[in-house]
C-alpha cells in the first residue's frame, strides 16, 4: 500500500533552520499578543465612552477583525495599504494583521468580561476616593484580566497558528516560509510539513504549560 | 453634619426617593430601616455622589454634594461606605485591598500605608489575615475588612448598606460588633439595618423608610416603642 | 502503469501555473490559457484523452503531483539535482533566460544594482532559490518570496520591492499588458538557462519516456515553434539541447 | 473613481468562488457537528482516562495550523496512501475534522454548564438516562453552546479561505486570480472581505442576541 | 415504610455516613437536623439512589433499592425529592416542569398529565402561574413548584433536603406552610430542615445528624426539651 519511501533524514538534517523559523514565529506571535492586549485594553475604554466616534472606531474595529478572515486581513496589511502607497515588510505586514486580529478578539473577550465583575467593585472603588481611571486601572481591569486569561491564552495560540498565514505577503523567515522555502529546495512535502507541525505542536503546549504556570503566579486569589 | 434637604431622585418613571429632609449631627449613630425597594440604598449612594439627585441639596460638612464645583474624589475621602456584599477586591490581599486608596489617593508611601492598614485591619480583628485573600475569607471577615478598608481613609462618616444581610446568620454577630465598636469610639455613622436588636441598642435615632419617604424617625425607644404610622407597626410585626 | 491508466480514464490531469505569463494565465472568461496550457492539450490530443487543467501555485505544483491529484506538471519546473531526488523529469521542454525587471523609482543600470535593494520572486522557482543565494552571498539587502508571480508583480508595482528576477517572457508580458504601472526591464540575469521540464512520478518511467518523446515530437513537427510565435511572440524559440553533452 | 475592468463576468466567477467557500462550509460544519456531538458526549461520559486519547487527537487538530494539517493530508492521503481523492474532498475531510475538534469542546462544555442538582432532579422523578438527555440535558445545553457553535461555525467559514493550499478555488483564491488579471488589488479585496462580512456579521449579531435572550431565563 | 440498615458511604477517604440505623413508618414525619456536612443530604440521595452507598441496605416498602435487579427509575415514581435550590427546569414552564415526569416516566397522556399537573399546583398555590417560567417566579414559589412536580407522581414517601434555607427569610414561611399542609394530609416525609420552629412543630420524631452519625432521634419534645449529648446542646445553643 505504501509505496512511498519517507526520508526522515533529509527533513531532519534541516531542523537547525526550521527551529530558527520557530523562534521567529515565537517573537511574532508574543510581539503580536503584547500589542494586541495592549490595543484591547484601549478599544474597550473606547466602546464603554460616551463618545460616539471613539466607540464607533473601536466597534468597527472589532468586528471586522472578528468578520473576515485573517488571511485576508494579513494580505490587506500587505497589498492593501499598499495601494495608499504605505509600505510595510513582510514580518510588519504579518505582525499587524495578527495585532488587529488579536485586538479585535480580546476586546470583545474583554467586553464579556467587564460583565462579569459586579458593578460594585467599581462602586466600592469610587466611594474610596478613586477616580474613574483609577477605579479601573487598579480594581476592574485586573480582574478582568483574570477573567479572561484562558480566552487570552487561546488568542495567543491563534495567534501562533496564523503566523503560517505569513507566507502570502511573502514571509519566509518564519516556521511555516522556512518549511516552504525548504520544500522548494527539496520537494519533500510530507516529511518537512510533519516536522514543522510537531514543532507548532510542541509551541503551542509550551504557551498553555506557560500560561498556567504564569496563572498560577499572577492569579494566586 | 449631614444635611440631606428635600431630596428627590428618580430611576426612569419610578420616584424612589420622594422629597427626603434629614439631618445627622457628628457623633451620631443613625439607623434606617424600612422594606426592600423603600430607598435606603439610594440615599446612601446619593450622600457620597455616586449617583446623581433629581432636585434638593445634601451638605457634608457644609460641602454640597452635587455641586459642579465639588471635588468628588476628595469629599469621599471623608465618607466611608460598605455594602451589602461584593465587596472585596479579589485580586488584591487583604493587606493590598486596605492600602490601595491610602496610597493612590492619599499618596501615602507606602510603609506609612501599611502601618495604617495594619493598624485598622487589627482594630477589626484581622491582624492574622494580612496577607490571605478575600476568597479564603468568611463572609463576615470579608466585611469587616471593607470596614477597615473604609477606615483606612480616616473618614468622619461611615455609612453602611445591610452590611450583615448576605451573611450566613452564625457571622452576623462579628460584624455587628465591630460596628458597635466603631460607634462606641464616636464615629458618626448612618447604618441601613434589617437588624432591629441592633438599631435598638446601637442607634441615637432610628429612621423609618416606607415608598420613598422617611415616614418616621425618632429615638429606638420612641420608634419601636410606640410606632405611630400603621405602615411601621405592620413592618415590625413582620420581622419580629 | 500510469501511462495505461491515463489512457484508461480518458483524462489528463495537468498542473499549470495560471499567474505565470505567457506560458499560463487566464483569459477574459477566466478560462484558462496560455503556452502550457496548449502544451497540456497537445499532449492530451497525442494520448487520445481530454486535458483537465489544475490550477496550481509555484509551491504547491509538487504535493499536488505527489499527491495524486494531477497526472503530470506542466509548470515552467526547472529540473535541478535536489527535486529529482523526489519527482521525475522529463527533457527540457523550454529553457527561460531570466530578467531584471525594477520599479521605475529606483535607480538601477544592471543585475549588479540589485545588491542591497529589497528584491523578491515567486517562492519555489528557479529564480528565486538563484536570488536568494546571491542576497546571502552578498550580505546585504532583503529578499521576499511571494505566493504567485502576480504578487511579486504587484509587490513590484506597488513599489515594496525594488527589483525582482523573472523570466524573460513573463516580464516582458507583464510591462507589455501594462497591468503593472511603473516598472521596467533592466538587464538579463546572469544565470545559466534556466530549463524547465515536464514533471510525473519519479517512478513511472514509461510516462516519462513518453513525454521525452512527445517533447522531440513538438519541437520536431515545429509545433513548438508556432507555440512560441503564437504566446511569446517574434524570434527564435530557445535551443533545448545543451552543446557536448548527452541527456 | 469606480472604473474598473472587472465584468459580469468576473463577478459570476467571483460569486463561484463564494459558492465554494460556502459550499465547504456547510460540508465541515455540518459533518463536524455531528462528529463534535458524539466525541464531546463520548468524552463527557467516560471520564478524562478513558478518553486521553480522543481528547489527544482532539488536541493535536487545534494545536497545529490547518494550512499545515491540510498540506499535509494532502500529502499523505495522496502520496502515502495513493487515494486518489479530490483536493475538495480531502479540503472538506480536514475542514470536518478540524470543526470536530473545537465542537467537541462546545459540546463538553454545555453538557456541564447543567447544573447538576437539575439533573439530580430529573433523575429523581424517574427520568432515565436518555430522558434526561433529550429533555433536560438537550435543551439547556443548546442555549450554552449554540452562541459558541455559531462562532464556530463562522471560524470555520473564514477558516476555508486557506483550502486554496490543496487547489480548490474559494472566494480569497478566485479574487487571487482576478487581481492578476485585472491589478485592482484594493477593490477587489473589498468586495472579497465586504462579502465575508456579510455573511458572518448578522450571524455573529444572531448569535450575540440569542445569547443575550437565553441568559436572560 | 423506609427502612435504613447499617448504612456506609464515603466520598474517596471521606466516611460520610458512619453506619446509619434508621425506620421511617408510614405516616410518619420525620426531621433530620444537623451541622453542615454531616451527611443528611447525602442519605437523602441514597434512599432514591442517586448516589451508591458502600455497605449496608436500603429498603424502600421492602425492595432493596441498591440491588442490581431493582429498577430504579420505577423505584423514584413512589419517592419524591425536593432540594435546597436548582430545583426547576428553566426551560419549561411551570406546567411543563410539573407535566414533565408524568408524561415521559408514566406515559400520561397530555390532557391527563395537564389536569394532574394543575390540580398539584392548585394545592401548593401556584395556580395563577401556569404559562409563567420559572425565571419569573420567586424563590419559594419555584420550591412550591419542585413540591408540585413531585406530587405529581404520586409519590409514597417525600423528601426534602433544606428546601427553605436558599430562601430570603421574606418566603420561608409559604413554603413551610405547604409542608405542613402535606403532613396533615398524612404523606410520609423526612425533611432536612434548619428550622427548629417547624421541626418542633410538625416532626413525629427528630434526628440528629453529627459527623456522619445519628446522634440522637427522640419525638421533638423530648429532643429539644432534653438534649441529652453536649454536639446537640452545642448545636441548639448556636442555633437558637
Ligand atoms: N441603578 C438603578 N436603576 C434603576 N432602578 C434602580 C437602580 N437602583 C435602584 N433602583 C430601584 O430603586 C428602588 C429603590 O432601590 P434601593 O436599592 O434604594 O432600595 P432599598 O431600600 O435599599 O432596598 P433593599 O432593602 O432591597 O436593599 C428599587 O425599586 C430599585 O429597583
Ligand atoms: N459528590 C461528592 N463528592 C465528594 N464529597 C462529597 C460529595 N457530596 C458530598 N460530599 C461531602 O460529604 C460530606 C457530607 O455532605 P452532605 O451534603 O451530605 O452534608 P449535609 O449534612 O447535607 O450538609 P449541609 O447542611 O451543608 O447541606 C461533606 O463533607 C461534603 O463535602
Ligand atoms: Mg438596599
Ligand atoms: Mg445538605
Amino acid at each position: 500500500m505504501f509505496n512511498y519511501t519517507f526520508q526522515w533524514k533529509q527533513a531532519l538534517a534541516r531542523l537547525p533552520q526550521m527551529l530558527d523559523g520557530a523562534v521567529v514565529t515565537m517573537q511574532v506571535a508574543l510581539l503580536s499578543m503584547a500589542i494586541g492586549i495592549a490595543l484591547a485594553v484601549v478599544l474597550t475604554l473606547f466602546r464603554l465612552s460616551r463618545s460616539r466616534i471613539l466607540s464607533g472606531i473601536a466597534t468597527s474595529w472589532v468586528e471586522i477583525a472578528r468578520n473576515t478572515p485573517a488571511l485576508f486581513q494579513i494580505y490587506m496589511a500587505h497589498f492593501g495599504v499598499a495601494s495608499f502607497g504605505i509600505h510595510f515588510s513582510p514580518w510588519t505586514s504579518l505582525l499587524l494583521g495578527i495585532t488587529f486580529n488579536n485586538a479585535g478578539y480580546l476586546a470583545e473577550n474583554f467586553r464579556g468580561a467587564l460583565k462579569a465583575i459586579p458593578d460594585t467593585q467599581a462602586r466600592a472603588g469610587r466611594s474610596l476616593g478613586l477616580s474613574e481611571l483609577q477605579a479601573f486601572r487598579f480594581i476592574v481591569m485586573p480582574q478582568m484580566l483574570r477573567i479572561s486569561f484562558l480566552p487570552m491564552t487561546n488568542q495567543m495560540v491563534w495567534a501562533i497558528l496564523m503566523t503560517s498565514l505569513g507566507v502570502t505577503v511573502g514571509m519566509n523567515t518564519d516556521l511555516y516560509g522556512v518549511t516552504q522555502d525548504l520544500n522548494a529546495l527539496t520537494f519533500r512535502t510530507f516529511e518537512l510539513f510533519a516536522v514543522a507541525a510537531v514543532i507548532f505542536y510542541l509551541i503551542t503546549k509550551i504557551i498553555q504549560l506557560g500560561a498556567r504556570l504564569l496563572a498560577r503566579r499572577m492569579f494566586r486569589y | 453634619m449631614i444635611e440631606i434637604q428635600n431630596v428627590r431622585k428618580s430611576f426612569g418613571a419610578l420616584e424612589v426617593l420622594k422629597g427626603i429632609d434629614l439631618t445627622v449631627h457628628n457623633g451620631e449613630v443613625l439607623t434606617i430601616i424600612g422594606g426592600s425597594g423603600s430607598g435606603k440604598s439610594t440615599l446612601l449612594t446619593c450622600i457620597n455622589g455616586l449617583e446623581p439627585i433629581d432636585s434638593g441639596r445634601i451638605l457634608v460638612d457644609g460641602t454640597e454634594v452635587h455641586a459642579r464645583s465639588t471635588d468628588l474624589n476628595k469629599l469621599r475621602q471623608k465618607i466611608g461606605i460598605v455594602f451589602q456584599q461584593w465587596n472585596a477586591f479579589p485580586h488584591l490581599t487583604v493587606l493590598e485591598n486596605v492600602m490601595l486608596a491610602p496610597r493612590k489617593v492619599k499618596g501615602m508611601s507606602k510603609p506609612d500605608a501599611e502601618a495604617m492598614a495594619v493598624k485598622q485591619l487589627e482594630h477589626v480583628g484581622l491582624g492574622d489575615k494580612l496577607s490571605v485573600y478575600p476568597s479564603r475569607l468568611s463572609g463576615g471577615q470579608q466585611q469587616r475588612m471593607a470596614i477597615a478598608r473604609a477606615l483606612a481613609m480616616s473618614p468622619k462618616y461611615m455609612l453602611f448598606d445591610e452590611v450583615t444581610s448576605a451573611l450566613d446568620p452564625m457571622l452576623v454577630g462579628e460584624v455587628l460588633d465591630t460596628l458597635r465598636l466603631l460607634a462606641s469610639d464616636g464615629m458618626t455613622m448612618i447604618c441601613v439595618t434589617h437588624e432591629m436588636k441592633f438599631a435598638r441598642e446601637v442607634s441615637d435615632r432610628v429612621a423609618f423608610f416606607h415608598q420613598g419617604v422617611m415616614a418616621e424617625i425618632a429615638p429606638p425607644a420612641e420608634l419601636f416603642g410606640a410606632p405611630k404610622s400603621p405602615d411601621l407597626q405592620k413592618f415590625l410585626a413582620a420581622t419580629a | 502503469d500510469k501511462l495505461d491508466d491515463i489512457i484508461a480514464s480518458g483524462k489528463l490531469r495537468c498542473a499549470v501555473v495560471l499567474d505565470f505569463p505567457p506560458m499560463g494565465m487566464r483569459d477574459a472568461d477566466n478560462k484558462p490559457v496560455g503556452f502550457d496550457v496548449d502544451y497540456c492539450n497537445d499532449l492530451a490530443a497525442a494520448l487520445g484523452v481530454t486535458a483537465e487543467i489544475v490550477e496550481t501555485t509555484f509551491p504547491e505544483r509538487i504535493p499536488a503531483l505527489v499527491s495524486g491529484q494531477v497526472d503530470i506538471g506542466v509548470a515552467s519546473t526547472s529540473d535541478t539535482l535536489e527535486r529529482a531526488k523526489t519527482v521525475g523529469f522529463s527533457i527540457p521542454y523550454y529553457a527561460f533566460e531570466n530578467a531584471v525587471v525594477v520599479n521605475d523609482k529606483v535607480e538601477m543600470a544592471d543585475w549588479e544594482g540589485m545588491k542591497g535593494k529589497t528584491v523578491g520572486a515567486t517562492a519555489g522557482t528557479y529564480e528565486a532559490i538563484w536570488l536568494e543565494g546571491k542576497i546571502k552571498e552578498w550580505g546585504e539587502g532583503q529578499f521576499r518570496p511571494y505566493q504567485n508571480q502576480a504578487d511579486v508583480f504587484l509587490a513590484l508595482s506597488q513599489g515594496q520591492l525594488d527589483a525582482t528576477v523573472s523570466t524573460m517572457e513573463v516580464a516582458e508580458a507583464n510591462v507589455k499588458s501594462g497591468n503593472f504601472p511603473g516598472i521596467r526591464i533592466v538587464d538579463k540575469a546572469p544565470m545559466v538557462p534556466d530549463y524547465v521540464a515536464l514533471i510525473a512520478l519519479r517512478s513511472e518511467h514509461g510516462l516519462i519516456d513518453y513525454l521525452n518523446l512527445f517533447i522531440n515530437q513538438q519541437v520536431r513537427t515545429g509545433r513548438y515553434a508556432e507555440l512560441y510565435a503564437k504566446w511569446v511572440g517574434e524570434g527564435e524559440p530557445a535551443g533545448l539541447t545543451i552543446p557536448g553533452v548527452y541527456r | 473613481m469606480f472604473d474598473t475592468a472587472l465584468s459580469a463576468n468576473d463577478l459570476i466567477f467571483l460569486a463561484k468562488g463564494a459558492g465554494m467557500t460556502i459550499f465547504v462550509t456547510l460540508i465541515a460544519v455540518f459533518c463536524g457537528t455531528v462528529l463534535g456531538i458524539v466525541f464531546g458526549i463520548f468524552r463527557y461520559q467516560v471520564g478524562p482516562v478513558i478518553a486521553a486519547p480522543l481528547t489527544f487527537v482532539l488536541d493535536v487538530f487545534r494545536s497545529i495550523p490547518l494550512l499545515i494539517q491540510l498540506v499535509l493530508a494532502n500529502a499523505f492521503l495522496g502520496m502515502v496512501l495513493r487515494l486518489g481523492m479530490s483536493g475538495l474532498t480531502v479540503a472538506c475531510i480536514v475542514l470536518t475534522l478540524y470543526t470536530s475538534a473545537y465542537c467537541a469542546e462546545i459540546v463538553r462544555g454545555a453538557i456541564e454548564s447543567v447544573p447538576q442538582p437539575v439533573r439530580r432532579a430529573a433523575r429523581s422523578l424517574g427520568l432515565s438516562w436518555r430522558q434526561d438527555m433529550t429533555n433536560i440535558v438537550l435543551p439547556l445545553a443548546v442555549r450554552v453552546g449554540l452562541p459558541s457553535w455559531i462562532g464556530l461555525s463562522l471560524g470555520v467559514m473564514k477558516d476555508s479561505a486557506l483550502v486554496y493550499v490543496v487547489q480548490v478555488t474559494e472566494l480569497l483564491k478566485s479574487t487571487q486570480i482576478l487581481i492578476t488579471r485585472l491589478q485592482e488589488p484594493l477593490l477587489l479585496l473589498m468586495i472579497c472581505g465586504a462579502f465575508y462580512f456579510l455573511i458572518s456579521f448578522p450571524v455573529a449579531r444572531l448569535g450575540g442576541y440569542l445569547e443575550k435572550r437565553w441568559t436572560h431565563d
